[in-house]
């Protein structure tokens, strides 16, 4: 057995007081494809920034190469031979795919950047994931989800690095997709680089990696030789108890009320076809790839971007909703994926970002003393646990942040309630209080539509499931249905069945 | 091709330095000074009540070269039109060319909006114009030299006024006694009617002006001479509020203030106010003949005096201009006699139906469009 | 989708030279039937006298304005740089170069010091340059009262007038530097890293840029122009004039400039090609309001609506190109 | 479990974050200490009271300018809109008394339309506030000049001048009381309150997430449009105080949007919108005011006033900017 490339020990790291990681250790050997699992929040993308020299770790060791480092920034990474595909796109728009790839790195001659050598060697690396018709020219704003992931991947292996780590590498991928980027880390590791990989997909994982790292609420769990270990066992380390009972009780048949809200033929620049029923007490699961047009549906339903064409209704009555301030007057309340993007205001305290949309429809100075008390007993409701109401909410954990977006829309009280990913990046104890939380809302006769990537959570609360694929739905699924029945129906191999 | 000026610039002269007010500016030139003290009782030369025709101590230049039938093409490069007084002396200027428009048949001006480098940029954009004479008005003394040197080789007269450039070459430099003059009669005034050894503030607009820098070290010289305090000299950027403020807290820190003096008309208003707002005596003042300040004067009863950059001298670079194009001689420097305004004559210039910004010392009553022009 | 999406992204030409050419033939246009000569040789050369001076303060601005930050120091430092190189010089032409040396060596000092200020004690670059700008501001009040020093008659013959039929020497002194800095940015690492800074300083960073290096780079090389400028007005005028800069309103007029040439101010989009487009479109607008005699304040009026407009109508496509 | 623990953060940190009072107070406790020590009877009520006074036209702006910067925006038009309104005051007054409340009710108008044309270019046409409110700059200075010829023409009555000029006299224990304080009270009082009503505080969201407000029903345009609106407001108001106060001239507003944005940032509120309180922005302005004062009495060389200006800007946004990003 060789040196390993790569040896880390005891690393931990807080953020503003908050343990993220704590002891953990790993290894990776050179031509190794080492995978880190665990659920969202597990601290697995924060590990990868601490050994790319994103963040210094708190504590703990960096042994590369066979030398202890401390990185200075992710500059001292790349050069010691670190090469990472980060899970967050980190591409400028208003460059070129080849000024994208080699951005920090640009290939020179005589002292300038050698434009020439710069897309010849895009077009080859290119060329080497598959991606050989694209031209390297091309500005990166024009490119597609799963074009851009391309572009990280490159910019990644640019580098010629001796470790690469892939943040959730074929999430935006589709699956001939996925097959060229299994043959180029193949082709890592004949090269003998070391891989560091890290996937909710565990079929890929199995198919890739030799071994396999457990990653749990920021400890490492176990670490295990990926033929001794089968995915039920490793699911159980990843969330530590079964997941069956987990999720609450669906609502039975007869207590979902009457029709909410109706989309017929709604559509827009992303959006085709989409037909929709959402009643009353009944959580709706939204399923599919990423870029299949799942936050565009929400998106549409709240008027951020409208739909163009169709018509929507809500308990029957037509409504135009133009913008969310017009969804919001029809009842509807939106929880958006990208909470630190639109969801909070930092800088603000947990009361402001609370009463945020009450005071943009409901301004006045009577009734606000019973405005800010139903907001305090909401905060109660939703377990919001903070060192006080008048805290920056930048301070706060991604689920107490969440919590105070979701009493910002309840004060509202809502009839309909889209939730996007509702608990990315959102620890286990946080996640199943909010799972709790939706389904409450649902019981108390509120319509609930959630989108979701992961699948196990959209199968635990959803009482039924719609897939979208290429901007439409591509099918319908009841409560029940499997993991592979979503996938199916997302990917596209199986018949498309009507929504 | 090449614009270059014939001779390189010269440098700004330097004087001596060293008194009780603060280091001597280095635009103190002992000669110049003397020279203004003493037109400043010379009698003018030229038609009575004209003031804007008198010259002082005239040396005549013989200008039979520039010779030529009329009507001409008179060109204009203006430093700016950024203050009152360049603006009534601009109208006053316009007002002369109607005046003389059987004789010139177009006048051209360009505004250089206070910008040195514009103001060189027009000169050599004029000189492709076919201008029959060029009347420049610098901005900047040292600065403007080399373009109004090139403008000379081009064989057009050139007739240079208020500023002045380093160099000869013009046909004539038109303007009053000057900045010496304006800040002797003031300080000799304001340290001539206070208590002796009392404190006086100097207020002023901004440093590094060289019309406004004579008239300071003038006044120094006049103060040291006195045995004056000078408790402050302070820059007011011309703007009221500001001086206001100065003035309140400088009567704070000392108590009173027994004279304030002012190298520029334009605030003196709100120095009074100033005063006349803390409920404390208005102290000799000087000010410059803008109407605001006369009228305040004459109805409060200050102890005032008013020395002049009068803005007739804006007429005489087209009565120039004229005579040199039909070959007539004419003074060379051209000094114009720089009135001061007193108690006795401040009857006669302070018109209530003029402008509060109006400059009573325009010499304009006699032209094309008076009043209106001017309101 | 507009037609600009169909080009390839390093020929997004702003419109400014559209906007340059339409003023400039109407202008020529109405000048002609006004009686007078836009393009007659003294015009000419005033023409670009006028945008030499503003150019290359202008490209330095751009600098800073891709990076995300903003240089409002340059009108004093382009005084001070007429004084340094002015007062050095002392008319003698042995002293030329260290004259020139000196000036730019001040000049960047202070560029450092932004830098500085805007990077590593993270102040808002529009407060921090204010205030080294107020500093300076003092210093020249203090020690100056009017123009001071000489500049070597070589220079003043050169540099300050010589011209090669209607293009004096600082304008092809700009178009060169002007060149420096579109070659830096399409063809140094500096340049590549500094666009990134400008567009998202978070990706810089994490792609291995360091940030702080390039915006003060960007920040020295910005005064190191406004120097320049410094030293052209100087062989202009024949000396040091402590207030040339801010009677000039540089600081205003170079990102009213910058912008105008389809940088944005946020950063990270942009490029000197415009900037010079929109410097000659300020100074084709004073030369054709020369000519016809306006109004030196009907132009302010007429120039603050076109800054605006100009602007607008960038946004307009901009948002056109985005998503809703 | 260790990991999930949530440790509030140290009391020190949150009480010095960025926005807060304490550099502002701190700075105006030194600079009145240094006062104090050079001229102790400034410190007298009627002295005091008058210095307030006289700095209510840049509290003003300051407090005007405040909504427009925590809103994520700068209006650089405030000082051109400040003489522009005094020249067209003197204008349309032209010295006669009975048109003063009309004219006083024009320029509260202009300055509400000039704060809407910025907010709206702004908002509705995408145009960065700078570039909108420096345009805006240009062509109001040109505007004014234009229109009345380069010098500024009729003049103001004095009724109008009163407002800024004169005074309750001899009110017990307090002296003279500038017809400026009321105003100062007034507006202090109104913007304070405005700052808390649900407007304000929506205010701030937009300037610190524009999108996060939007999604939550804000409307933005709108808000910051009245942001505008309302520093335009301001600058009518101060136009009004400082025409009364030191008269008619071209030089009214010169530099009065550089003072007051540096007095909001003094005041602890961030460029960029999302930080920051009306009051700290107010106090900055004093405290600026009271360093022009402090340079006055300590006979600091008229021309170095810049200098020293500037190094205590510098020294005052650095120390509070270390302090908010050490975290
Ligand atoms: N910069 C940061 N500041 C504060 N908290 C952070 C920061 N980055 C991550 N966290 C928090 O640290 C925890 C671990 O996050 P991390 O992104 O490492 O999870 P992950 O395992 O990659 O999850 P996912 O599967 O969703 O990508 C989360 O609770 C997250 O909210
Ligand atoms: N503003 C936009 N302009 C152009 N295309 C967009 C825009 N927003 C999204 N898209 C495209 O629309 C498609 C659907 O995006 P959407 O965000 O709805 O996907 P999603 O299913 O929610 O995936 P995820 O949230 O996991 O990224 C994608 O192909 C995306 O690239
Ligand atoms: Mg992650
Ligand atoms: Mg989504």
């Amino acid at each position: 057995m060789s040196d390993p490339l790569l040896a880390l020990q005891g690393i931990g790291k807080s953020f503003l007081g908050v343990r993220v990681l704590g002891g953990v250790d790993l290894e990776v050997r050179p031509g190794e494809v080492h995978a880190v699992v665990g659920e969202n929040g597990a601290g697995k993308s924060t590990l990868m920034k601490i050994v790319s020299g994103v963040y210094p770790p708190d504590e703990g060791t960096i042994e590369f190469a066979g030398a202890q480092r401390h990185f200075s920034g992710p500059r001292d990474a790349q050069r010691a031979g670190i090469g990472i595909v980060h899970q967050e796109f980190n591409l400028l728009p208003q460059r070129t795919v080849a000024e994208n790839v080699f951005l920090g790195r640009e290939p020179r001659r005589r002292g300038l950047v050698d434009r020439r050598a710069m897309l010849g060697r895009a077009a080859e690396l290119l060329a080497s994931v598959g991606e050989g018709s694209l031209p390297p020219d091309t500005r990166v704003g024009r490119l597609g989800v799963a074009q851009q992931q391309v572009v990280e991947i490159v910019k990644a292996l640019a580098l010629d690095a001796r470790l690469i780590i892939m943040d959730e590498p074929t999430a935006a991928l589709a699956d001939h997709e996925v097959g060229q980027l299994r043959a180029l880390v193949r082709r890592l590791q004949q090269h003998h680089i070391g891989v560091l990989y890290v996937s909710h997909r565990l079929a890929e994982v199995f198919d890739l990696s030799s071994r396999i790292t457990v990653l749990k609420d920021g400890r490492r769990v176990t670490t295990v030789n990926t033929d001794e270990v089968t995915a039920d066992q490793l699911v159980r380390h990843m969330v530590g108890r079964e997941l069956s009972g987990y999720y609450a009780e669906r609502a039975k048949p007869d207590e979902r009320g009457p029709v909410r809200l109706a989309v017929r033929a709604g559509g827009n620049r992303i959006l085709r076809d989409i037909n929709l029923q959402l009643r009353a007490g009944e959580v709706l699961g939204v399923g599919g790839l990423r870029g299949a047009g799942r936050s565009a549906l929400a998106r549409s339903l709240f008027g951020v971007s409208p739909f163009t064409t169709g018509a929507v209704t809500i308990d029957g009555e037509p409504v135009r909703l133009r913008s969310p301030r017009a969804a919001m007057r029809a009842g509807i309340a939106y929880v958006t994926e990208d909470r630190k993007g639109e969801g909070i205001v930092a800088g603000l305290s947990v009361l402001d970002n609370a009463l945020l949309a009450s005071r943009a429809v409901r301004p006045g100075w009577a009734g606000r003393g019973a405005r800010a008390a139903r907001i305090r007993d909401l905060l109660a409701a939703v377990e919001l646990r903070a060192a006080g109401e008048d805290q920056d909410i930048r301070f706060l954990s991604g689920g107490n942040q969440q919590k105070v977006v979701l009493a910002r829309w309840l004060a509202l009280g809502p009839r309909v309630l889209l939730f996007d990913e509702p608990t990315r990046g959102i620890d286990v104890g946080s996640k199943s209080a909010i799972h709790d939380l939706v389904r409450r809302l649902a019981r108390a006769g509120a319509a609930v539509l959630v989108v979701s990537s992961e699948l196990p959570e959209l199968l635990g609360l959803s009482d039924r499931l719609i897939v979208m694929r290429d901007g439409r739905i591509a099918g319908e699924l009841p409560a029940g249905s499997s993991e592979e029945d979503v996938v199916a129906l997302a990917v596209g191999t199986t018949r498309e069945s009507v929504g | 091709a090449t614009d270059e000026p014939a001779t390189a610039p010269s440098a700004a002269a330097s004087g001596p330095a060293g008194s009780g007010t603060g280091e001597q500016s280095k635009f103190f030139v002992q000669a110049d000074y003397d020279r203004e003290l003493a037109l400043l009782d010379a009698t003018p030369a030229g038609p009575d009540g004209k003031p804007w025709e008198q010259a002082l101590q005239p040396t005549m230049v013989d200008t039979a070269k520039f010779k030529k039938a009329g009507p001409h093409k008179i060109c204009f490069s203006n430093a700016g039109l950024n203050n009152p007084w360049r603006q009534v002396g601009f109208k006053t200027m316009q007002a002369e060319v109607d005046a003389q428009r059987s004789r010139i048949e177009q006048f051209v001006h360009i505004d250089a909006e206070g910008k040195d480098q514009k103001q060189i940029a027009d000169i050599n954009d004029l000189l492709g114009k076919g201008c029959d004479a060029l009347i420049v008005s610098p901005n900047t003394t040292a600065t403007l030299t080399p373009a109004v040197e090139s403008a000379c080789k081009k064989g057009l007269p050139v007739i240079v006024f208020d500023r002045g450039v380093d160099t000869t070459c013009p046909v004539t430099f038109v303007n009053p006694i000057g900045g010496y003059g304006f800040g002797h009669v003031a300080a000799e005034f304001v340290s001539g009617n206070m208590k002796p050894g009392g404190k006086v503030l100097a207020l002023r607009i901004l440093p590094g002006v060289d019309v406004l820098e004579t008239r300071w070290s003038a006044a120094k010289v006049a103060f040291d001479k006195a045995g004056v305090n000078v408790v402050g000299v302070e820059f007011t950027d011309g703007d009221p509020a500001k001086t206001k403020k100065i003035v309140n807290d400088y009567l704070q820190r000392y108590g009173t203030i027994d004279g304030v003096w002012m190298d520029a008309g334009a605030v003196a208003v709100a120095a009074v106010e100033a005063f006349l707002d803390a409920g404390q005596p208005v102290p000799p003042i000087n000010g410059e003949d803008q109407l605001d300040f006369l009228k305040l004067w004459k109805d409060r009863k200050l102890t005032a005096i008013a020395p002049t950059y009068p803005t007739y001298q804006w007429r005489t670079p087209v009565i120039a201009a004229l005579k040199i194009l039909d070959g007539e001689q004419v003074p060379s420097p051209w000094k114009l006699p720089q009135p001061t305004i007193t108690q006795e004559n401040l009857a006669q210039y302070a018109d209530p139906d003029m402008p509060p910004l109006h400059y009573a010392m325009c010499g304009c009553t006699d032209l094309p469009g008076y009043p209106d022009r001017w309101k | 989708m507009s037609s600009a999406l169909s080009m390839p992204a390093r020929r997004a030409s702003p419109g400014v030279f559209v906007a340059l050419v339409l003023t400039l033939a109407i202008g020529w246009l109405v000048v002609a039937i006004d009686g007078g000569q836009l393009f007659s040789v003294p015009t000419t050369v005033s023409l670009l006298h006028v945008a030499a001076g503003l150019g290359l303060v202008a490209v330095g601005q751009t600098l800073v304005v891709i990076g995300g930050s903003l240089d409002l120091s340059v009108a004093y430092v382009i005084s001070l740089s007429t004084l340094v190189a002015a007062e050095t010089m002392g008319g003698d032409d042995a002293a030329l170069l260290p004259g020139i040396g000196l000036a730019l060596a001040v000049s960047a000092g202070i560029g450092l010091c932004n830098g500085l200020l805007v990077t590593k004690v993270k102040i808002n670059p529009f407060i921090a340059t204010v205030g080294v700008g107020l500093l300076l501001k003092g210093y020249l009040d203090n020690g100056y009262d009017g123009p001071a020093g000489r500049t070597a008659p070589a220079l003043v013959q050169t540099l300050g007038y010589q011209r090669i039929g209607p293009v004096p020497l600082s304008f092809l002194l700009l178009l060169g530097v002007a060149g420096a800095a579109w070659f830096a940015l399409a063809r140094t690492r500096f340049g590549h890293h500094l666009i990134a800074v400008g567009g998202d300083p978070e990706v810089a960073r994490l792609s291995g840029v360091r940030n702080s290096r390039v915006l003060v780079t960007a920040h020295v090389l910005c005064s190191l122009c406004a120097g320049l400028a410094g030293i052209y007005l100087a062989s202009r005028l024949g000396s040091g004039a402590p207030r040339v800069g801010t009677e000039g309103l540089y600081d205003l007029e170079s990102i009213a400039a910058v912008v105008l040439g389809g940088t944005a101010l946020a950063g990270g989009i942009g490029g000197v090609a415009g900037t010079v487009g929109g410097v000659l479109l300020l100074a084709g607008i004073d030369a054709i309001f020369n000519q016809l005699e306006v109004d030196a304040f009907f132009k302010q009026v007429i120039r603050g609506v076109i800054i605006i407009a100009a602007v607008a109508v960038y946004a307009q496509r901009v948002r056109g190109r985005a998503a809703p | 479990m260790e990991i999930a623990e949530r440790r509030p953060l140290p009391l020190r940190l949150r009480r010095f974050r960025a926005g807060s009072l304490v550099p502002i107070v701190m700075l105006l406790a030194v600079l009145l200490v240094l006062i104090a020590v050079r001229q102790p009877n400034f410190l007298a009520p009627p002295s005091l009271l008058s210095f307030l006074g006289r700095s209510t036209p840049i509290i003003l702006l300051a407090a005007g300018q405040y909504f427009v910067i925590v809103s994520g925006e700068f209006d650089l038009s405030v000082g051109s809109l400040v003489t522009a309104q005094v020249v067209v005051a003197a204008r349309l007054i032209d010295s006669e008394p009975s048109r003063t409340w009309p004219v006083v009710a024009l320029l509260l108008t202009f300055g509400i339309l000039v704060g809407l044309i910025n907010g709206l270019v702004t908002t509705r046409l995408r145009v960065p506030s700078f570039i909108t409110t420096l345009g805006m700059f240009l062509i109001l200075v040109g505007a004014v000049y234009l229109w009345s010829d380069g010098a500024p023409k009729g003049g103001l009555s004095e009724e109008f001048r009163r407002f800024g000029r004169r005074a309750f006299e001899d009110v017990p224990g307090l002296g003279r009381v500038q017809y400026a304080l009321l105003v100062l009270l007034a507006v202090a009082t109104a913007a304070v309150l405005l700052s808390r009503s649900d407007f304000g505080r929506t205010l701030v969201a937009v300037g610190g997430n524009p999108r996060t407000a939007e999604l939550s029903g804000v409307r933005v345009w709108r808000a910051k449009t009245i942001a505008f609106v309302l520093s335009g407001l301001a600058a009518a108001l101060a136009a009004i105080l400082l025409g009364g106060y030191s008269g008619v001239s071209f030089q009214a507003g010169a530099g009065l949007e550089f003072a007051a944005i540096t007095a909001v940032v003094l005041g602890g509120v961030a460029l960029g919108g999302g930080r920051g309180s009306v009051f700290g922005a107010m106090l900055g302005a004093l405290t600026l005011e009271m360093l022009f004062a402090l340079l006055n009495f300590y006979g600091v060389s008229g021309a170095l006033k810049s200098t020293v200006q500037g190094a205590i800007i510098l020294l005052a946004v650095a120390v509070s900017s270390v302090r908010s990003t050490s975290r």
